[in-house]
């Protein structure tokens, strides 16, 4: 039987030590009206061998095979060093649960020890925790830890640049409605792609708890950080830095905002490490200042010592968590995302900083030079005037359907069609680039569009 | 020694990078002024150190692991080799339609599987776990109320044997909770059940079988009640390998549930997550679940969002949850078809009887020993540690020295120093024998030399750490600065 | 630089510490005027990183992508388990070096004893050593052995049939005429496809050292061993039985061959869980009898005790081998297939008997469909009468090429062409079934001859 | 325990295997009557097994390993990955050229890329290892002097420091072997060259830098002496990582030679192989190169085999040798390019002279005082023996308490008590450094403790093994009626 040990005899072993007539017999507690019926099963197919279902998903895989990939939206492609994986599959990690049993879990624990000190050290905060489910819903916790610990701010209001991902925009929306929280949108400006001080005046709106500030942007465009930091830090609200952690290796560090830095700095760590693969898993992590850390939701791994003053690893400030403190917990998330932090720890192990700002320079070196050349096209323009980090907003005089399905005909995905969450943005295609592709694919990339 | 103590300033391992050229014309003021401290090894120590550290684990890969409630089975390795080839991995979230239409069949036609084995006509792939999948459902059921214009409901009902993320997410999604108790033979106390259920009653959060190893006998009663005072009824899936063919949720009255396919679909669990936890429900709540769903037409694969799910309770991840662990659940779920699934709850049902059995045999204490193990069961040590000194933490500890992965330890809540077993159907009969040797030696060690238990475990690469200090003296990220520490590795 | 870890601090140590100013001193004892002249190097590329790389061979591996393979003739296509690779990949095993330390490395040596249990088992045979190169090297060692250990025999000829594999053949005499060792080849039945009791009668030598037996011999066909076996032992001679280690779970087993079994078993080993991979690495196998086992080329793992009485692997009887007993060797071999054996274990235990045997039926059910189907379709029909295993040899009425380029047209490998090799067969295929196609697949193939 | 103790009959895993039918019309005499005994277990146990015996193994990727003649350096994971490419793998070894120009353009350009580093004309990759190399090597200098009519040649030299597989491989090519002496400062003794010297000659075996890891200064002088008396020169390149891109052995008048593409191009040496052994020569015996060998024509690429090379030694395999470790060779060396070629041989250099000094320093003995290191060099204990009573053996164990793989033991055998020690050039300072102080340890421990040592490993899965005993009560193969063993595997 698919991966189940017992022999006839086995179960007549075990059958008769029970003293049970038959396996059937162990099913005696369920109300036989309750039980299901016959044939009620018959819609899901019978099972597949290995070899069989190898074959068959092998050639939906190659279904979805494409070329260069130039979309970016949130999610990343980067070349991922082959050891990064190789080691994360490794049985030991892939198959043990959470470290609960702390002293047949060292692995694991130092291995998440060790990531919270390289993703606080990269975001310049004081404290990380051990990741959440992912960018978006970690940006959602983000706002939740922020209105909780504002004790002399009662406001329930958390601003909100417009320059937010859109879907990370619903996703702490559907989180956070359900305990009264309300996002406050700050429009941005049509030029610049990004919140202005003018942006600020409009918002209508000067008590509330936090700020939210995405870098860079959803339109690729690099916000002032210390600016917003400042006017937010004056209104006694809390700064949650939403940013990309490659562009933290060539952008200024959340820890380093304004004059006392960010509080909360979060963000999806798929750039690091993480393969695309549809969507997920990801992860989100979450740092903030020492003084928010009992606010912290999600695990976190501390360093003690053991009986014989030997170093160790051991889950920490349970007290926080939905298993010990039930209904009072600050969060309810349990299983979180240790695969995908476990590739990232050995991912920035692997690159060091200099690896990610080397990659964090060539994607935006290959952004400079997309923009120069796809400009150079007539027809094809800049939207917004901000300097952009390794994404960009560009307009084309034809129907982005035809650029697209052209691009695609030649291999390339060519971005994200902006009018699907920006309906103003009909014909602009949101355009990225990594250290993944060349010289060269940026000029078949224009090629394609100077032919159409 | 840990990664940053292995590192040598300005060492690099320059062929995975890019070679930039280091120059941007970036304004100063947006830069980044200092590096970031991260390791500076080479890659053969980055190797060297990670594959270090993950011998210092347990896994199921190398261990027994009857962890109860987590369902710790085999995750079969061509699961996961089939979800990492290169297509599957290189396909981004956004890529468009025509050139999805792989990966977007496997997810439609795992929501039609859920469906079936939960007698729902809904499913929402979205959520990424488990308490991401009972906040989605309490959400949903909190939009139905509000839907219809029912304002009131602000209270949910959870069983005191209930997991934690259930009262969690229930305050998450801004109720306040009840809890109900349970009676001395497991199940529910349909009393105490009368008594809470009200016009504010949003709704319950039960699992079936419950967390403590036994299956609710009065699940169609209970279900008659809470509809009855307006309320609806949530399904917590993690036990639903129990089950599987047997007897299914929307069968048994629940208006919604999650399931975790990081237990029931053997998705691996990598030390602390990825998992998946879909919601499913009714037609009554159909209109509210999560989005993105995946839906077909004429043989195309799409998605659908809000603007064709208006009332759907939103969107809980940026994309559409962890897409390649629902892919290799589909592929388990392939693998195993219709009868393999029935087979996983016969044989994992049969092991924990057979255990339970064992176990009782040799002298332990069932917690609820007039009833059938479910998938898992409990016993209780609660007379050890007057007797022998012994909790049953310091039995945990000690299993690690025979080679076993403790079972869940005070959890649930409701029964004094317990024991949560669930061995799965995928351990072999043998793997069962030694664990029973492995409980009836430290039996004898509780009555002959019980220090050997208190100081366990003896043969991990620590021995018992001290959690009172880790949480006193809080070191979650380590600095340089800190005072050396004593070095006791070496032989 | 990649993978060396220096900084430029740690080489100026590590020269300072040697006393030498420069790296390039301390090459200085090699005579100036065979020093490399600048620009030797200069056709060899400049360095790639890994993603460069990854690309540039991801390209090329596409490129030999194809479909249905129906190509035998002495590599298999079978399924193999995922686990297989993954716990074979594992850099405890992938890494080590051969186990010289026993005591740290029991994993391998473990495996290996269990790896000789296993096949000694398939094979019916009482020993097994721990691999050689490939089944045609192995071939040629077991006829090395074979004349070795004649003692009573002093002839150097070593019959061979007619249908063994002609590249074994020519790597056999590549490795044994050095030694003055001749092969005589025993003709094949032109009808039969095998060697007759005729065959035999017009050899014309009647001292011989050994009898080489292939079973399925080349020609997919199933070889009467019982009764060459018996020939060869009442001439005096041994019997190396060369045998598809999967048929054996189904054909009868060289220990059972004749009265008293084959002397010696080899092969390949590569049906047993190794890649097709465009040739290697796969793995040769050899067993032999217990009282040949000192004359038994290559490691062999024998299990003891330590210190404790615990128990415990190492390898043995090394007075056989080069690196103690030097010119005096049972043969050079040193580094052999230990991964590829590691993946063979794991192989057979997954699978284990009941597995091999369901793997040779359906392969064998496979050229059976395969031969009906094929042979129905006019100007198609079997060359040879003998009952086949999982290969067949079939002549078309058409020139081989344009069935092969239509066939590839149609995603199909359709088989070797049997005139590369035999130039008397010139429009015929040997082709081959396993597990891998499907009843689908194969009239698909015939659906391609039908419509030429 | 084994596999088999852990089997229970009738035990099976079918998803792995096809639906037969189970029927054959072949006749019963040709068909097995009993079945074969292999392990009966789940997948589960199967994974569980072998994980868990991996980790008993050392291997680069967890330890040090400085085994001198081996390279023991860093096998990248990156290469290893590209090479399971699924489309490579799948890849039939007689498929049609059309569908395989991806891989033979990679072999042919790994056989231009070994022609360059190497000196040579021509290359055949067709050897499977090292050993095969030597074969096929001396096999084309006897079919050289055989087609020249030369059939007196039956001699062949080889140095007394020279690897088994030397000797070995001349025997298996049918030659008498003569030990050549080496001088007390690792070179060869010329005066006894020009002694066997004769018109038996067929050639001589080198390596350099040699076995004692000096490299021979008189090469010119050797090359020019062995080639007058008629005889050939064979390269064995197992050292070749010492002088990568520095000399080449073409350069030094060899004219022919092998490469260990695992040592040197870092394939993993998998624990026991596969390796590969590539020949290379010059122009005089191009004609003899094993095949096939891939060639090219216009940007097409394919396979020269005898009806191509009618003087070829011949085939030394069913196919084309060792295809998936020559494609693991050809992506390091695209990697590392030309320039990495060099840094491979200066950094080993570099490593191995930093290891050599700071032994001295300890006060270890030296074999070879006055010379430089090459990638390797050794150290004498030659005096522990009779002034502590241990072994270099006995050290050997020792250093594997210490996490170090044990250097290269008793070979070559004419330097006593020798450790034979290579670091590579992908390890670090700390790496050297802890081995440094490891031996320092060991050398206090000889002084004061030698029980210790003599008693060692101790933290092993096993201690000090019967060797004699391995071979004496010889146990090739597990037998179930065998003597229950004693299991001591428990705490
Ligand atoms: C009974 C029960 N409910 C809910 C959960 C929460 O599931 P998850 O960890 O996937 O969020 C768990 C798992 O820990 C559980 O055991
Ligand atoms: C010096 C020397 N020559 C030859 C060989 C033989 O190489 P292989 O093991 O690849 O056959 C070795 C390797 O062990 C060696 O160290």
């Amino acid at each position: 039987m698919p991966y189940i040990p017992h022999t006839d005899d086995d179960v007549n072993t075990l059958l008769e030590t029970i003293g049970a007539a038959n396996i059937e017999a162990l099913f005696d507690e369920i109300p036989a009206a309750l039980r299901v019926k016959a044939g009620s099963l018959e819609p899901i197919a019978a099972g597949m061998s290995e070899m069989e279902i190898t074959r068959l998903l092998s050639e939906r895989a190659a279904l979805d095979k494409r070329g260069v990939c130039f979309i970016g939206a949130g999610a990343y492609e980067h070349h991922i060093p082959a050891a990064v994986w190789e080691v994360a599959s490794r049985g030991e990690f892939l198959t043990a649960y959470t470290p609960y049993q702390a002293e047949a879990s060292q692995g694991t624990l130092q291995l998440l020890y060790e990531y919270q000190t390289m993703m606080a050290n990269l975001m310049g905060m004081e404290v990380s925790n051990a990741s959440l489910y992912d960018g978006a819903s970690a940006l959602a916790e983000a706002v939740l830890m922020a209105v909780r610990s504002q004790r002399h701010n009662a406001s329930r209001h958390v601003l909100c640049a417009g320059t937010l991902h859109p879907y990370y925009r619903e996703t702490v929306q559907s989180i956070v409605n359900a305990q009264g929280i309300q996002l406050i949108e700050i429009p941005f400006c049509k030029k610049a792609g990004t919140i202005t001080s003018d942006c600020l005046k409009s918002i209508g709106c000067d008590e509330f708890a936090a700020i939210l500030i995405p870098q860079p942007n959803f339109f690729g465009a690099i916000e002032d950080v210390d600016f917003l930091t400042r006017f937010a830090h004056a209104k006694g609200a809390l700064v949650i830095a939403l940013v990309n952690p490659i562009a933290m290796a060539l952008l200024k560090e959340p820890g380093q905002w304004g004059d006392t830095g960010a509080d909360i700095a979060c963000g999806s760590g798929q750039p690091l490490g993480i393969p695309l693969a549809s969507g997920g898993p990801y992860y989100g992590f979450l740092c903030c200042k020492q003084a928010l850390v009992r606010q912290l939701p999600g695990r976190l791994i501390g360093r003690t010592t053991d009986k014989d003053g030997k170093t160790g690893y051991a889950l920490t400030l349970q007290a926080r968590e939905q298993h010990i403190r039930r209904s009072k917990a600050t969060s309810n998330i349990c299983t979180n995302q240790g695969l995908a932090v476990t590739a990232s720890a050995i991912h920035m192990s692997i690159l060091g900083f200099d690896g990610l700002r080397n990659v964090a320079l060539a994607s935006h070196e290959h952004n400079q030079l997309l923009i120069k050349t796809l400009t150079a096209i007539p027809g094809v323009k800049r939207v917004f005037e901000t300097p952009t980090f390794h994404e960009v907003v560009l307009h084309f005089d034809k129907p982005i359907k035809t650029a697209l399905n052209a691009l695609s005909q030649a291999g390339v995905q060519g971005g994200f069609p902006l009018g699907n969450t920006h309906a103003e943005y009909e014909n602009c295609l949101l355009i990225c680039t990594t250290e993944m592709q060349t010289a060269g694919d940026i000029q078949h990339y224009a090629d394609v569009i100077s032919s159409l | 020694m840990n990664i940053f103590e292995k590192s040598t300033p300005h060492r690099r391992a320059l062929m995975q990078a890019p070679r930039a050229s280091l120059k941007t014309a970036l304004p100063a003021a947006l830069l980044r002024q200092t590096p970031a401290q991260l390791p500076e090894v080479s890659e053969l120590q980055a190797v060297r150190h990670y594959t270090q550290l993950s011998q210092r684990n347990f896994s199921i890969d190398t261990h027994f692991y009857p962890l109860g409630s987590c369902t710790m089975k085999y995750n079969p390795r061509g699961v996961h080799k089939i979800a990492m080839l290169p297509d599957f991995l290189r396909r981004h979230p956004l890529a468009p339609l025509h050139e999805s239409q792989g990966i977007l069949q496997c997810l439609y036609e795992l929501q039609e599987i859920l469906k079936t084995v939960t007698g729902m006509s809904g499913v929402s792939l979205a959520p990424m776990a488990g308490a991401q999948g009972e906040f989605a459902g309490v959400a949903m059921i909190r939009a139905y109320h509000q839907a219809r214009g029912d304002f009131a409901r602000d209270e949910f009902l959870v069983p005191d044997a209930a997991h934690g993320t259930n009262p969690a997410s229930a305050v998450m999604c801004g109720y306040k909770v009840r809890e109900i108790p349970t009676k001395a033979d497991g199940d529910l106390d349909l009393n105490a059940l009368d008594a809470a259920l009200s016009s504010k009653t949003a709704g319950i959060m039960l699992t079936n079988p419950s967390t403590l190893g036994v299956f609710e006998k009065q699940i169609a009663l209970i279900a008659k009640k809470v509809h009855e005072a307006g309320g609806l009824l949530y399904y917590d899936g993690a036990n639903l390998n129990a089950i599987l063919g047997k007897v299914r949720p929307g069968d048994m009255g629940f208006d919604v549930m999650h399931l975790n396919l990081h237990k029931t679909f053997a998705t691996p669990h990598g030390g602390g997550g990825p998992g998946s936890g879909p919601v499913a429900c009714n037609d009554r709540l159909k209109p509210y679940l999560p989005v993105p769903i995946v839906d077909e037409k004429d043989g195309d694969y799409y998605l659908l969002d809000k603007s064709h799910l208006p009332h759907s309770m939103g969107r809980l991840s940026a994309f559409l949850g962890n897409t390649a662990i629902l892919l290799r659940a589909y592929i388990y779920s392939r693998i195993l078809g219709r009868e393999g699934m029935i087979r996983a709850a016969e044989f994992a049902t049969l092991n924990a009887n057979y255990l339970m059995h064992r176990l009782q045999k040799a002298g332990f204490e069932l917690a609820y020993p007039k009833r059938r193990a479910s998938h898992e069961f409990i016993i209780t040590l609660k007379t050890w540690p007057k007797q022998y000194g012994v909790s049953a933490m310091d039995v945990a500890k000690r299993l690690l020295d025979y080679g076993c992965h403790a079972p869940t330890t005070y959890f649930p809540l409701l029964v004094p120093e317990c024991l949560l077993i669930e061995p799965t159907e995928t351990e072999s009969k043998e793997a069962l024998d030694q664990f029973v040797e492995a409980m009836i030696a430290i039996q004898k060690e509780a009555k002959t030399s019980p220090d050997i238990i208190l100081n366990a475990p003896h043969t991990q690469p620590v021995r018992r750490l001290d959690d009172v200090k880790a949480a006193r003296q809080l070191d979650l990220v380590w600095r340089k600065a800190k005072p050396a520490e004593i070095h006791t590795e070496k032989v």
